[in-house]
């Protein structure tokens, strides 16, 4: 596992070694959805915001 | 008999809107409006209506001319539809919160969007009898709050109007998973939304927005979905100015709320009920609101509970229509709430 | 308006009485007693009727005449003061379980002694409106059957009246905690009630016996607690005489209460609400029953469901009063129930 | 370690079988599968995961190479698709209804089509140890009984086996909101589902096929949803033959169940849990049995209680697994249930 | 295998740590005591342990030596008592709220009374491990801290020790009807306590004194209780210092509990489980801590969740056994809690 | 520990061998209360009934 630092809250971010372009991965502790953006060098990105509603 | 008609009968609000005005002896229901809907009984989708009512939705264009109107969704998204709608109606009580926010620039920030009618908030009284009764005798459009900020507003602007408290409040809402309608998503399934404690909004939920511009604290917001169906209660966190006592803050309650029939101050000593609670309100009209006072250190605790579909919603809408027809304000709006609940 | 007076204002088939009763144009109430709470006021234990009224319980000894007196809790146990209690009023409803069975001797099987006061049971007229409406016009003293057997017997009652089913059935009833009463013992502490399912009374509950008394069948009752306050609901299985159809049975419940003002008959192929469901019904005075049928297996499953305090209770016995009275039956029982909830 | 994957590992039965999974000793999850959220964190669904795994889904044609397979959802819609699957696992475990029933014929009365793949019926040994434990040492293929039929199955089967009982029985399932998975539709709302005893099936619930299957008895099914999330209840009404006694039922209790460790005989004279009690067992893989008798009228029920997700599903997958692999039956499994709660 | 003693067996935090040490590999449960049911089986009352322990009751006077002793109730009402049970124990676990603050000036102020035993005070070290884990390795006497507190302790320390956020915060504590033990009075009858948003502590909750202590803030605390058997949250308002961002507070989380087995931290963009959620850790010992921040504003909301008995209390007892004792510091505390739930 | 037949149940009781004459224990099958009403040899009988009311 690769080991990348998310862009919203810094923590690791763990991403598979065959992990393909434009895949979308999580960050396990702030759960941002992120978007392979470039694989070598791996950089990983916000994705496009799809805002969930979460009111009541 | 007036005329009743019900724009988006299907819903939460619009059912029990239509249990109190089938129960208004000034009121005939003509009709409910459901897109989904149209064609099948009212009693198919508000169960408890049955043996009531022979009632079914009609689509939105069918809707006849009345004398009083009830919104109960937003109906922003196509403003030349809600102009046609609302134009069937003599009076218009809007209980979306289309209309709640005077100023547009608010709404923007609330709504992420430009208001699309900014013409109609001018015109638009609060539907909130407390505040605005001499208003509401001669209003045209009435736009009801939001639930929360209902009971906040309720419980804080009799402090607020006698300058009793600091500016600065913060509000923690408790609500039933009523209050997301009757089309909330998968993540209010049984199974996902039983006994939670879940704080979906942190900070900044809509309703302070109203609840300053109502009361003009400076209120700060959080939100907490709890396991009840109906229910809201608020828990404010103020600070009294220096030299405030206990009996300057009962004495505001009471000035206010004296002769009003449906809030009552409940801040008792004794007794397993001692502060408003929800439940007890249960369809009922009811807003309860109370308070703990500590003088030495000015903390202040106030606390409101309503029902949300009730006070908060679709009783005030009634309440607002009986005072604009000049019926008694009690009129189909009796039920007490029940205990044990 | 006429007086009224409650034995054991304080439980919470008084809570419902008084709920009830405050609302009756007709009535007025003039005591509620309790023993250990005389001279408190009655909105310290019934929370939902504070800003209603400002009756304080009185000691049973201070109760005045009146015109109509509702006991709420057994007075067997003291024959003599519940004679002298019951003097002091020229109509009275009984509400425990006291003159429920006709025949001393079941007393004996269920109860496990010998009944006290055998020479009352002759007098007692069933309150249960739908079978016994017209001895009610003129009855003096009034039984309020059980709230399981209740359920049951609206339930079960048109299909036995027209032989449409065989003698045996088995009821299975589940209720609410407050079915226990206000008094209720450490077992019913919330921490061990909450999410039960419990199996209180797994053979022979002691309201099959009302059931068989009223339907001349052979009723066999098992009684699960489940995590509610109030509500009950019946599960019944019967087996249909051969031949009978599903019209026989739905023609059965029509004739029985197509003119009833508080039995619903609940039977649908679709929605969330296919057959009788009590969370409906809180504090309202209405029975659903419902069945489903299988023509092929003659297998016939008869539900009932009820608010236990109110159609169950309470409500029984007002709307008793309202026929001994000559007033329009739905007198103060108007409320129809919430959805959601 | 041996390799384990599970197909369908976002619903609830997925969840589970990850929660015991995981913290087995001698298996290693190398893959989950979902369609709808393949690349996901299974912590994403499961909460109560996190911390405890990286695991992300994988789409099902990722599936690797198991050693032991679990199917949690229905694959007949697709049969050349499940045995592509199933064919990557050496032994596997269905956990949905496609295998239960031996007899496509009934199959065919019970789901309303002909079976897709009668062919895999045979080989199907049933997933319940305390009925098949021989068997399932050496089971390639495993099908996990339903669970009420669970329930209902091991409650019934000692007095089956010893003829104590006649064979009409009916069976009252109640169950919680789980047991309809997470996919579960608009009827499953909170503020619908909520506070229900939803009659949901009056007659003829499918699993009665299964407790027919496995007991020989002539089963009749009637199901209630109730207002838990997780468990099980089934109350079961039987007739004792002649001549039997009470110490003879528990007897061939005791017989059948001394040294099971997953199924314990409740029935107890005092005390707040006298008979089997759902919410006792969340989380746990007991399931309790217990009855109440009356020799005078050979009444007999017959309680049983269960943890659908555990005891009811995945658990009992989880048993099966351990003793086809030869280890302790217990391993993982070691959760008791909480009280109070 | 060491020897364990319970003094107070019978209450809700007796019966955790029954539950926890009966599954502990290193330890040997020799006597848990109750006054009021010396010589009853403890699974009599708590039903979750039948089948797995054989143990009943002793009165205190017949506690035998232990090496380790829990004490679950108060016992300053008799210090001599006291001392005499104590001095059976070689490392004695406090969970009762005796030891919990340092100042006897704070106790009189909070628990109305000078401290019985001030000269125990010095010695006690507080059972929360991710603060005090050094201390525990070494002591004989350990008080821990109360369910709230600990909840809000572990939630605002990180922030606290790094400076990031003002001294005043106001905390915001829920809690279930297991909080009050197994004795509770008649305000927690299910259907007084049923459906509750109960603000039991409107201000200065004894707890808030623990948290002041901890954590050096100035916090003033509020409590209601909810509709949950178990179950503690806490939602807590702060202000963040100028110029902290949420990439610090993040921060300060993950240093303070990056190698923590039993705090996460839970503060998600997405999901149904954004935030700390109690019903996730029923019977687990985790606590959940997570925040959301407002930059502009600098308001901080600050949530944590926990299990009153677990974590809140037998839980936090057991893992400070086990580092007092040198083993791995998550014996018998595995399970990781439940969903759905 | 002993072990004796539950006259309620039948089950297999566990009784302490130093329990006294006229002591209390319960039955772990059916939760009977059972009088210890002679210690050698060892009798065990139903306790005089204190019916705990359950109903509702
Ligand atoms: N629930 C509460 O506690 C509460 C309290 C106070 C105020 N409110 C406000 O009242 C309004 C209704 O709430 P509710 O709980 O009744 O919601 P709901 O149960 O979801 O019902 C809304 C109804 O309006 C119709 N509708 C929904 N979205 C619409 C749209 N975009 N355009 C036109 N019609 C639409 C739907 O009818 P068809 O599809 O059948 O046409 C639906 O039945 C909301 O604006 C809410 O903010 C709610
Ligand atoms: N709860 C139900 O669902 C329900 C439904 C139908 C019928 N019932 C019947 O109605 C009766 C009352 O039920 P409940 O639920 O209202 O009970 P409850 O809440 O326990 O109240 C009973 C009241 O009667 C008084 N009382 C109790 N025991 C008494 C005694 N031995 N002698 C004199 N007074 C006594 C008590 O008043 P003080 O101590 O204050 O004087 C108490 O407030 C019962 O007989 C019950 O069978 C109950
Ligand atoms: N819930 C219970 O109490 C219980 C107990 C015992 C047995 N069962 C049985 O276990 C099975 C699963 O139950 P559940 O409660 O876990 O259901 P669930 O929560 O709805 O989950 C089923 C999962 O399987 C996948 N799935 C659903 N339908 C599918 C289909 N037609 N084809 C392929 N994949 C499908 C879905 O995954 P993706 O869309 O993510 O791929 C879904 O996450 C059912 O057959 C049920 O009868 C359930
Ligand atoms: N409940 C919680 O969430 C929680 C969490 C953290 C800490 N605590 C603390 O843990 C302690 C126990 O709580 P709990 O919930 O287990 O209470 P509980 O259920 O009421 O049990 C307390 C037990 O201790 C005994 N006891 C009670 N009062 C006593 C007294 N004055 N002297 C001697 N023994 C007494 C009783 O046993 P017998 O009568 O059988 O001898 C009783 O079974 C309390 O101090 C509480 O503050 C509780
Ligand atoms: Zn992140
Ligand atoms: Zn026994």
């Amino acid at each position: 596992m690769l080991k990348e630092a998310c862009p919203e809250c810094t923590g690791d971010v763990s991403v598979a070694p065959e992990v393909e372009l434009n895949e979308i991965v999580e960050c396990a502790e702030c759960m941002a959805e992120l978007e392979i953006v470039s694989r070598e060098p791996l950089i990983i990105a916000l994705a496009p915001e799809t805002e969930e509603d979460w009111g009541e | 008999m007036i005329r009743a008609g019900i724009v988006g009968g299907a819903g939460y609000i619009g059912g029990e809107l239509l249990r109190m005005l089938l129960g208004h002896p000034e009121v005939e229901v003509v009709a409910a409006t459901s897109t989904r809907l149209s064609g099948r009984r009212v009693d198919g989708t508000h169960p408890n209506l049955r043996g009531l009512t022979d009632l079914s939705y009609v689509a939105p264009e069918q809707l006849p001319e009345c004398d009083v109107l009830f919104f109960t969704a937003s109906s922003l998204d196509d403003p030349a539809g809600r102009a046609g709608l609302a134009a069937r109606g003599k009076v218009v009580f809007d209980l979306s919160a289309d209309l709640r926010l005077k100023d547009p620039a608010l709404y923007r920030r609330h709504y992420g969007r430009e208001h699309p009618a900014p013409e109609l908030l001018a015109d638009a009284v609060s539907g909130l009898p407390e505040l605005h009764r001499e208003h509401l005798r001669t209003a045209d459009l009435v736009s009801v709050p939001g639930c929360m900020a209902s009971a906040s507003i309720l419980a804080l602007n009799p402090l607020a109007a006698a300058d009793l408290i600091e500016s600065r409040v913060t509000v923690d809402g408790r609500v039933g998973s009523s209050g997301s309608g009757a089309s909330a998503g998968e993540m209010n399934l049984h199974s996902e939304r039983s006994n939670v404690l879940r704080v979906f909004a942190p900070l900044g939920h809509r309703h302070q927005a109203e609840i300053s511009q109502a009361t003009g604290l400076d209120a700060r917001m959080t939100a907490t979905g709890v396991d009840a169906v109906r229910g809201v209660q608020v828990v404010v966190r103020a600070t009294a100015r220096p030299g405030v006592t206990e009996a300057a803050i009962r004495a505001a309650y009471r000035a206010a709320y004296a002769r009003e029939p449906f809030v009552r101050v409940i801040a008792q000593k004794r007794g397993n009920y001692r502060f408003p609670e929800p439940k007890l309100l249960l369809g009922s009209n009811y807003c309860d609101v109370g308070f703990a006072y500590d003088a030495a250190s000015r903390e202040l605790l106030v606390i409101g509970a309503l029902d949300n579909l009730v006070k908060g919603g679709a009783g005030n809408a009634v309440q607002s229509m009986n005072i604009r027809m000049g019926w008694d304000e009690r009129t189909a709006l009796g039920f007490p709430g029940l205990h044990p609940i």
